[in-house]
């Protein structure tokens, strides 16, 4: 009988063998990095607002505490964004003019709200409460990143569920003074250090993995 | 197939002349002295009528009538299939006959009946290839096959019956971006690892034993394509003794693994069950009593598959009385232990003082379930007593007719196991009855499609019989009939 | 057949008309001192391996280490999981309940040693090889039907194509042909 | 319709200087988009039709509370749990953000919502403006902080798609000037002395109210003002008349009372102070003391108070073993002088007088009798009771069992009569201008007054109510009413004590408060409820501004009851007793519906899905009959028979239902059920349908929301009426939620008296049985939340079933969904039946997810979507959930619900999106989902706990289950927490587990149900 096949079917048939048998790992390595890619996270990816507001420069540069405008953030599970008033208690004597502010003047005079686009969004069935997290010493920072450092905002981390437990199974890793928590420049203590606030705040590390904590 | 040597597309040597061709219909059977029938073969074949018979289904497409009538009965089915899943990804389990209490349906029943099924295949194959028995030769690669099909149809409803079908990918263990894990106490994850485990073995040994027989095709294929398909899928087999050999370990090896797994899953899935609290489903004796269930329906449905495929395609030569026989016996004894299964069930139930126990077990004596019970009991129990009878089991209509009961009977066992149990628990308050809907059946006879549409395929693409194996059972060289023991001259 | 030989050969082939004949032939061959040598039979010969390769398969070793690593690893996974990566309470049962751990344990052992056979399988017999030089004989089609071959190849020290021709001839074959290397 | 349009429409607005009549305050112009004028400007401008104006309208409202909902982050609302896709929604602050308002963070609101005409107060938890729960205001009597179901309810009606948005004249596109216009100009018409104008209420205690109204009868002094309401009690007042009582209401005091004997009255139910009552009966009643009161039921038909009762007797209304002759027996045996005039009461009826008759007079019971009649007996028992608790003391001032207080309804008149007079007057032409405010009566009025066709003889009708139904659509004028909880008003309660009642929300749909359309008759355009309401009460001798807030802060106003007259009660001297003949025939014996009322809820899902109380039938009712009686005509549960009153022709068709407890030869059959049934009023084709309302439309529409019992009533048989049944051949059964009422000697409800429990069960059930498992770590954490539930205080009334629905999103699904065995409540109240079927008892027993310690659901779920927090919770995480539906199987109280579709797609969408609760994901379909303990409540505390760096107090965290029952049934906190009242009541000796002997450990347990039967009860 005559051959079938050429004799570099000798090399291209396991070849096409050993293939098949990657193809799922290949495929799996590739929705992974995917997945943590800021295509799907959005870190890192500034978001463009109607009024390109800078934390950099009012945070940074003017110094103005968060909780000037986030009014909530210590009361309420939602920090709060400011009303068109806020905006305007100075800047109705600054830059009055400045085109740049424009809607902001616009939204007054119509009283039609500013529509700010979402940078941190969390799924429907996740419930994060801001003000105990301030109330027990996490910093802003460990979750916004230097936000007194972006001109326009960014996602700093995931917030997937995974970075979520991270912080909630070591919680004493982030754990700032009472004093610091809105302190931009604030750093990670020391393990040591942390223990102690451990203590300090109360907090129970096991109840912090507790499903019902986030979601109901 | 008197017209074989007459063939002109048959590439290849014509058979040696002289060679009797094997007879459509069987010589007259030689009994043992205890009155079974003791031919393997029928007496005439050789290597070349072996190979002729066998591979003259997928290469010369003979009685291709029959085949397209049962393609297109069966490719219906399968459109019915994916309109009815189709629509239920649309819609939602809603449209399903399930409901609180009865929260399992039909999709488990048809889950446990086809992977039960799915059992028989790798059983015959693998346990009585341990066992040396030599009638297996003929039948077990229609019955791997068979049960890959099965168990395909099986995998399908744990998918389906989800609430939410898109994330199935929970129940295997991945590293997620939520830092969890399956929860790895749930019978259904066992299922899951058991029935992807049991599938991913039973089709590498199918395949495995198929390798010699795609080269048989290969070198005897008229078509360029043909000769493709089959060099490509036959992996260049040149029957070398070396690879003979590494080929038999293997192949043993992996028998001997696949006879604890097939005992596993169905064991396995009994667990869906007898793991939890509910009564009916409680019980110790639920593995071992599925596993023979498992068997039976498992018998019953090679039966059913075997006795118009050999009549179709003429090949009494090959599977011969003996063969029916044995298998007769086989699914007769698994269905006397189905049959302790019902029994110890009752008495323990009567037995027990827990109420609820109790409850269930006379609600299906006399109780609302009685309606389902005792079709079950008639099926499964009391009809198969024919089976004593030698006349019966030689009788193929009969075996055929009873094949088709067994699995009616079987399938039944299972709604009555899933529903009954459900809809009677412990909190009177909570109960309620079950009523499949419309595409509860859709469904169910969509699976049926699934399965036959590729056994059809497999009937006309590979092999159905193993022809390596079978003509292990010939002395070589010369005709007649084969006997139970390898041949000295084979092994020395 | 005394002619010299242009293109290489890749050896010499015996037809024969049944196992008995093979296995003698084969015998005869070890006899006469021819290592390189290789069997074709349209089924399972007992003993014929051993004749023509003297050495026993490793392959039961693979299944076995396969097998160890499925069901190990199988095994740290679930406890992993269950135990180390996020202890929940799950209806009050022990993190660690070994019991239900054992079916999942059982179907990896399972799977990773039949997995890992068949590599072994693939890798030992060097299959897939879809072109191989014995296919040019025209009678070889008939290997995987009702004919028994055997091949002593040029790779023998001792081989030289006349010798073993003639040394085949005498070994009652259907025929005798060289198989050209291509 | 895009912002400069809008604006533009004011500047053109201002300048025709529409004027609105509205109450001032922040505006909006997404509130003006919904004004009349507006739409007429709309008309003028683009040229719309009014329905798709007012559409238009709609959206643009909606849009703007969604913003209100963007300010929480549509947290739980926007998408459905479950979706894996990450939402990227818009952040929508305020402009200008209200005073108190920090959002994310409820505010509650003081008001009273109106049963029958009566106030009960309640707080409302708002969100961003968005109301979206109703709780009991401690502070007012007749709630002291819980509700019945209806004030639960009220949400869903609040928000409801079907209500009516737009002003229709004569069917048609109206608007409000014009009404206005129509309305000036007929009263202009009228005789000098108004004679001719007619006004229709239901039972009205409002003050301004009244004091409107006396303004308008000095404008018009031949006005008329009628009123009727389909639960009235008509004969009570008939009585009152004939012995020339003096007027009164009765106030109860179940405190005080130690022997209740009920002559078909439902008090438990049915009366204004009934959520009052059920605490007050309590408190003689609970497990704690040793002796308990006891009471005594007669009625035809099983009610709760019947269920609940110690001892009931199930017998017809007339003839000699019927109620009146019960009554007379006993009050003869009790020493009133009763005169029988043909037959005396039977054999039965004495020998029940003669226990009951010593029960009442021991020593013990001194000063502690307490005998009612119920609202739909006839005006001889009234007298009988009368004069019975008279006799035995029950008048005593201050310390009896009953107060009588001066009246407290406007208007107290007998309200057939009125009713009548008016259709009288409609019928000869005489009625020029009829108002008809908040009621149906086109479809509610007796029958036999023709009520529809007297109605076309009216030359100006106007109908306010907030549906489009039968009346609004035969009145010349409907205007739609604004919602309780959108307007302003005032009430009275059971006990006289007034509340003023304050909108949460701008009217979503439009409309006018009664208040307002009332107004029109005074002056014209007619003032703001605001106005009329303060006008009324900051007065001279009524509120200073400070009291006014406080009344406003508290919801109640200080001092506004009144107080009881010491007067003579009367009920001395003879009472005529003619007992009818034994009747042979069948008695149709018509009632309220435990869910809908009179009708007046058919428009509420909730309500209708909703689980009646006993039988469980739910999305309508059917006609129920004893077992003896079905015997007897040979009839099944499901077969649908024509029910056919005596003399004319009239017939009604639906199912009946085998209802152990119903008198031999009684037709059970409730009000309220059927209505809209098959006609072409559906008010849901009016406005586009959610889906939710595409599922009470569908019902209504195929007629399969019960039996209408309104053809059959007439003015001369209200309450029941002999009746003969047919075979319509028809069969299939009602929907219903439990099939199955017998216990199967199982031990489930654990029930008898006192001694018998203790007998019957020497161990308490606290111990559990061992276990290979250790639960200690979980056990050592501060929390364990537990929940009892005292059976011997649960009367069944489902008040905690829509509370829990109100409170965590829970979709109704529709009938068809139930009939297949999928309804969602979280929670539901399981009742059984013992002993002799004709003469049973009951027992309810409410049932949720009982958070199991070793619970069988979590270990079969393969996802860890159901599993166990340190506190003990039994946790359902909907986000992991893939729906095998292995928990729910493998759940021996089978507590778990299953989203077979997507039932929450109408919660999750405009409008009942505003009404969801932000703090509860919204489940998606393929999801299990079950009773939480309330846990976004238990976060809320541990949140505000863990600031102050504390525990949480007992009693901080209350499910909304224990937090509307009248009872106290239910009590909720850590076991851990030895003092708390959990803890306390699980060392009763009654305390025992559901299905202890499975070794589920339970959190939530039980106390046996103590009864106080005189005669010894038949086996549980």
């Amino acid at each position: 009988m005559a051959q079938i096949f050429r004799p570099s079917s000798n090399t291209v048939a396991p070849g096409v063998l050993v293939a098949l048998a990657l193809t799922p790992l290949v495929l799996g390595g590739v929705v992974w990095l995917l997945v943590w890619s800021p295509y799907s996270t959005a870190v890192g990816v500034p978001m463009n607002q109607a009024v390109p507001f800078s934390h950099q420069h009012h945070v940074g540069g003017l110094g103005i505490d968060c909780r000037y405008c986030h009014t909530g953030v210590e009361t309420a599970a939602f920090a709060g964004v400011p009303t068109t008033r806020t905006c305007m208690t100075c800047h109705s004597q600054l830059w009055t003019e400045a085109p740049l502010l424009k809607p902001v003047r616009e939204s007054l005079i119509a009283n039609e709200p500013m529509r700010w686009k979402r940078v941190h969004a969390l799924p429907d069935y996740v419930y994060f409460d801001h003000s105990i997290h301030v109330a027990k010493g996490i910093s802003c920072v460990s979750c916004h990143g230097r936000v007194d450092r972006m001109p326009l905002v960014a996602k700093q981390e995931t917030l997937y569920m995974r970075w979520c437990l991270d912080c909630h199974r070591h919680p004493e890793r982030k754990l700032r003074a009472p004093g610091e928590v809105f302190d931009m420049a604030s750093r990670d203590p020391s393990p040591e250090v942390g223990r102690q606030r451990l203590k300090a705040y109360q907090i129970q590390p096991a109840r912090l993995l507790d499903c019902s904590l986030c979601h109901r | 197939m008197n017209d074989a040597t007459s063939s002109t597309e048959t590439k290849g040597p014509p058979p040696p002349p002289g060679t009797p061709v094997s007879p459509t219909t069987e010589a007259e059977p030689v009994f043992s002295p205890l009155g079974y029938p003791q031919r393997l073969l029928a007496p005439g074949l050789t290597y070349a009528s072996i190979t002729e018979e066998v591979a003259s289904i997928p290469l010369r497409r003979i009685r291709s009538g029959w085949w397209w009538a049962a393609f297109g009965v069966a490719a219906a089915l399968l459109f019915l299939l994916v309109v009815a899943v189709s629509w239920l990804f649309v819609t939602g389990i809603g449209i399903w006959g399930v409901n609180i209490p009865v929260a399992w349906g039909f999709a488990i029943v048809n889950f446990v009946w086809w992977i039960g099924i799915g059992h028989a295949g790798t059983l015959i194959s693998a346990i009585l290839l341990l066992l040396a028995q030599h009638w297996r030769n003929s039948i077990n690669r229609t019955a791997e096959a068979m049960t890959i099909f099965a168990v395909m149809c099986a995998g399908l409803f744990p998918l389906l019956h989800l609430g939410r079908p898109q994330v199935f990918y929970f129940l295997f263990p991945y590293p997620d971006t939520m830092g969890l894990w399956p929860q790895f106490r749930s019978p259904l994850v066992w299922d899951a690892f058991a029935v992807s485990t049991y599938f991913t073995v039973s089709l590498l040994y199918w395949y495995l034993g198929l390798v010699p027989d795609f080269a048989t095709l290969r070198d005897r294929c008229a078509t360029r394509g043909g000769r493709f398909f089959y060099g490509v899928v036959s992996l260049g087999w040149r029957g070398s003794a070396a690879h003979w050999h590494r080929h038999q370990i293997a192949y043993r090896l992996l028998a001997g693994l696949a006879t604890p797994l097939v005992l596993s899953v169905h064991s396995i899935v009994s667990l869906d069950f007898s793991v939890a609290i509910l009564p009916g489903w409680h019980s110790t004796i639920f593995p071992p009593y599925f596993v023979a269930g498992a068997i039976y329906s498992g018998f019953a449905m090679v039966l059913t598959l075997l006795i118009p495929f050999r009549k179709v395609f003429a090949l009494e030569g090959l599977i011969t009385p003996r063969h029916l026989n044995n298998m007769a016996l086989v699914m007769f004894i698994s269905g006397l232990l189905v049959g302790y299964g019902y029994f110890m069930e009752v008495f323990m139930g009567l037995l027990s003082d827990d109420p609820f126990e109790h409850a269930g077990t006379l609600s299906r004596l006399w109780g609302a379930h009685s309606v389902i019970f005792y079709p079950v009991l008639l099926c499964n129990v009391i009809v198969p007593q024919l089976l004593w009878s030698r006349r019966i089991r030689m009788n193929v209509w009969a075996l055929f007719a009873l094949s088709i009961v067994i699995n009616i009977g079987m399938w039944l066992e299972r709604l009555m196991i899933v529903v009954s149990s459900l809809s009677r628990d412990f909190l009177p308050s909570s109960w309620g009855d079950y009523w499949p809907t419309f595409w509860d059946w859709a469904t169910f006879l969509g699976t049926m499609g699934l399965f036959f549409t590729c056994f059809l395929l497999f009937l006309r693409l590979a092999p159905a019989l193993s022809m390596s194996d079978v003509r292990e059972l010939l002395t070589p060289g010369e005709e007649g009939p084969p006997v139970d023991e390898p041949q000295p001259e084979a092994k020395v | 057949m005394e002619k010299t030989h242009p293109e290489p050969v890749y050896g010499v082939m015996a037809e024969y008309e049944n196992a008995r004949q093979l296995l003698a032939a084969a015998r005869e061959a070890r006899k006469q001192g021819y290592v390189r040598m290789d069997a074709y039979t349209p089924y399972p010969v007992e003993g014929l391996a051993a004749i023509v390769e003297g050495k026993r398969s490793r392959l039961p070793l693979v299944f076995l280490l396969g097998g160890l690593i499925g069901g190990g690893g199988g095994y740290a996974m679930e406890w992993y999981a269950m135990v180390l990566a996020y202890p929940i309470n799950v209806g009050g049962r022990p993190l660690h309940s070994w019991p239900s751990f054992i079916p999942v344990t059982f179907e990896l052992t399972i799977l990773l040693s039949a997995l890992s056979g068949m590599v072994a399988l693939l890798i030992a017999t060097r299959l897939p090889r879809l072109h191989h030089p014995v296919f040019a004989v025209p009678e070889f089609e008939r290997a995987t039907v009702d004919r028994f071959f055997l091949c002593i190849e040029a790779t023998d020290g001792k081989f030289s194509p006349d010798a073993v021709t003639r040394f085949l001839e005498t070994t009652g074959p259907v025929m005798v042909k060289e198989v050209p290397r291509c | 319709m895009d912002l400069t349009e809008l604006k533009q429409a004011v500047e053109r607005l201002q300048r025709c200087g529409g004027e609105k009549g509205r109450l001032e305050g922040w505006r909006s112009l997404e509130e003006l988009a919904d004004t009349t004028e507006f739409r007429e400007l709309l008309e003028r401008e683009f040229a719309v039709p009014p329905d798709e104006a007012d559409n238009r309208a709609g959206l643009k409202r909606r849009e703007f509370l969604q913003i209100l909902g963007g300010t929480l982050g549509l947290a739980g609302l926007a998408g459905l749990a479950g979706c894996t896709v990450r939402p990227r929604g818009e952040i929508v602050p305020y402009v200008e953000q209200p005073e108190s308002l920090v959002p994310g963070k409820p505010l509650f609101y003081a008001t009273a919502l109106e049963f029958g005409g009566y106030g009960r107060g309640v707080l409302v938890e708002t969100h961003e403006g968005r109301p979206t729960k109703v709780e009991g205001n401690r502070l007012h009597p007749a709630s002291l902080g819980a509700t019945s179901l209806f004030e639960q309810a009220t949400i869903l009606d609040l928000y409801n798609p079907a209500r009516s948005a737009a002003v229709l004249h004569r069917n048609g596109p109206g608007d409000w000037p014009a009404y206005l216009q129509a309305l000036q100009t007929a009263l202009l018409k009228l005789p000098p002395g108004g004679e001719g104008l007619h006004l229709l209420t239901g039972t009205i205690t409002s003050p301004a109210f009244g004091e409107q109204w006396n303004m308008i009868v000095q404008r018009y002094p031949a006005a008329r003002w009628h009123r009727y309401e389909p639960i009235h009690d008509d004969a009570f007042l008939e009585a009152e008349r004939g012995a020339g009582w003096e007027p009164s209401e009765h106030r109860y005091h179940f405190d005080r009372a130690r022997v209740v004997v009920s002559f078909g009255c439902d008090f438990l139910f049915a009366l204004p102070g009934s959520v009052r009552y059920a605490r007050e009966l309590m408190a003689g009643r609970s497990g704690e003391r040793a002796e308990m009161n006891r009471i005594y039921v007669l009625e035809s038909v099983p009610t709760l108070t019947g269920a609940y009762a110690d001892e009931r007797e199930a017998v017809r209304t007339a003839g000699p073993d019927g109620i009146a002759a019960h009554a007379a027996a006993l009050a003869a045996e009790l020493g009133v002088e009763v005169r029988f005039s043909g037959t005396w009461p039977g054999g039965g009826a004495a020998a029940w007088a003669r226990r009951v008759a010593a029960d009442l007079l021991a020593e013990r019971n001194r000063n502690g009798a307490l005998l009612l009649a119920g609202g739909d007996q006839p005006p001889v028992v009234h007298s009988l009771v009368r004069a019975m608790n008279a006799r035995l003391g029950s008048y005593g001032d201050g310390k009896g069992t009953i107060s009588l207080l001066p009246p407290l309804v406007q208007n107290r008149v007998h309200q057939g009569e009125s009713l009548a007079e008016l259709a009288a007057a409609m019928k000869a032409g005489k009625a020029r201008v009829v108002m008809m405010l908040g009621g149906d009566w086109v479809q509610t009025a007796p029958a036999d007054l023709d009520f529809a066709e007297a109605l076309e003889q009216v030359p100006l009708s106007i109908h306010c109510g907030l549906y489009l139904d039968k009346t609004a659509r035969r009145a010349t004028w409907h205007l739609p009413q604004a919602h309780p909880l959108e307007a302003w008003g005032d009430t009275r309660s059971f006990d006289g004590t007034a509340s003023l009642c304050q909108p949460m929300i701008e009217p979503l749909y439009g409309g006018h408060s009664l208040h307002e359309v009332l107004d029109g008759l005074a002056r014209f355009p007619g003032r703001s409820g605001y106005e009329i309401i303060r006008s009324h009460w900051v007065a001279p001798g009524r509120l200073d501004e400070a009291a006014w807030r406080r009344a406003l802060h508290d919801g109640v106003v200080e001092g506004s009851a009144p107080v009881a007259a010491a007067a003579n009660p009367g009920g001395g001297g003879q009472v005529e007793v003619a007992l009818g003949e034994p009747e042979a025939g069948l008695e149709l014996v018509l009632g309220p519906d435990p869910s809908l009322w009179d009708g007046r809820y058919a428009q509420n899902a909730w309500l209708q899905e909703l689980p009646r109380p006993i039988h469980h039938l739910s999305w309508g009712n059917a006609f129920l009959i004893g077992p003896a009686t079905g015997e007897r005509l040979g009839l099944e549960s499901g077969e649908w028979v024509r029910v056919r009153g005596g003399e004319e022709e009239v017939a009604i068709e639906g199912p009946v239902v085998i209802q152990p407890g119903v008198a031999d030869g009684a037709v059970g059959l409730t009000l309220g059920c059927g209505l809209w049934a098959g006609s072409d009023e559906s008010p849901f084709r009016v406005r586009q349908p959610t889906v939710l309302l595409n599922r009470t439309e569908a019902a209504h529409e195929r007629g399969e929301s019960g039996v209408d019992a309104y053809p059959i009533r007439t003015r001369a048989h209200p309450w029941r009426r002999a009746v003969v049944l047919e075979r319509t051949g028809r069969n299939d059964r009602a929907v219903t939620t439990q099939h199955h009422h017998l216990m199967e000697g199982r031990d489930l409800l654990r029930m008898g008296t006192r001694a018998e429990l203790l007998e019957r069960y020497p161990a308490s059930g606290n111990e559990p049985l061992p276990t290979f498992y250790n639960l200690t770590e979980e056990m050592n954490d501060a929390y364990a939340w537990a929940m009892v539930i005292d059976l011997t205080r649960c009367i069944g009334c489902n008040a905690c079933v829509v509370a829990c629905q109100a409170e965590n999103n829970i979709p109704p699904v529709g009938r068809d969904q139930v009939e297949r065995g999928r309804e969602m409540h979280w929670i539901r109240v399981d009742t059984y039946h013992f002993g002799d079927p004709d003469q049973p008892e009951f027992g309810f027993q409410p049932l949720a997810c009982v958070h199991c310690e070793t619970a069988p659901c979590e270990p079969v779920c393969p996802v860890e979507a159901t599993v166990h927090d340190r506190e003990g919770l039994n946790l359902q995480v909907y986000n992991r959930c893939i729906g095998t539906r292995y928990c729910s199987n493998n759940c021996p109280y089978k507590v778990r619900r299953f989203n077979f579709f997507r039932y929450a797609e109408g919660s999750a969408r405009e409008p009942l999106q505003l009404m969801a609760n932000p703090n509860v994901t919204v489940r998606a379909r393929g999801v299990m989902e079950k009773c939480t303990y309330c846990v976004q409540r238990i976060n809320a505390a541990r949140i505000s706990a863990r600031k102050e760096n504390r525990l949480i107090r007992d009693g901080e965290v209350i499910p909304a289950c224990a937090q509307a029952c009248p009872t106290e049934t239910i009590v909720f906190g850590n076991r851990n927490d030895r003092g708390s009242r959990v803890a306390k009541r699980k060392e009763s000796p009654f305390h025992y587990a559901l299905l202890g002997d499975r070794n589920t450990r339970p959190r939530t347990t039980y106390l046996a149900r103590l009864r106080n039967p005189d005669r010894p009860p038949s086996a549980t």
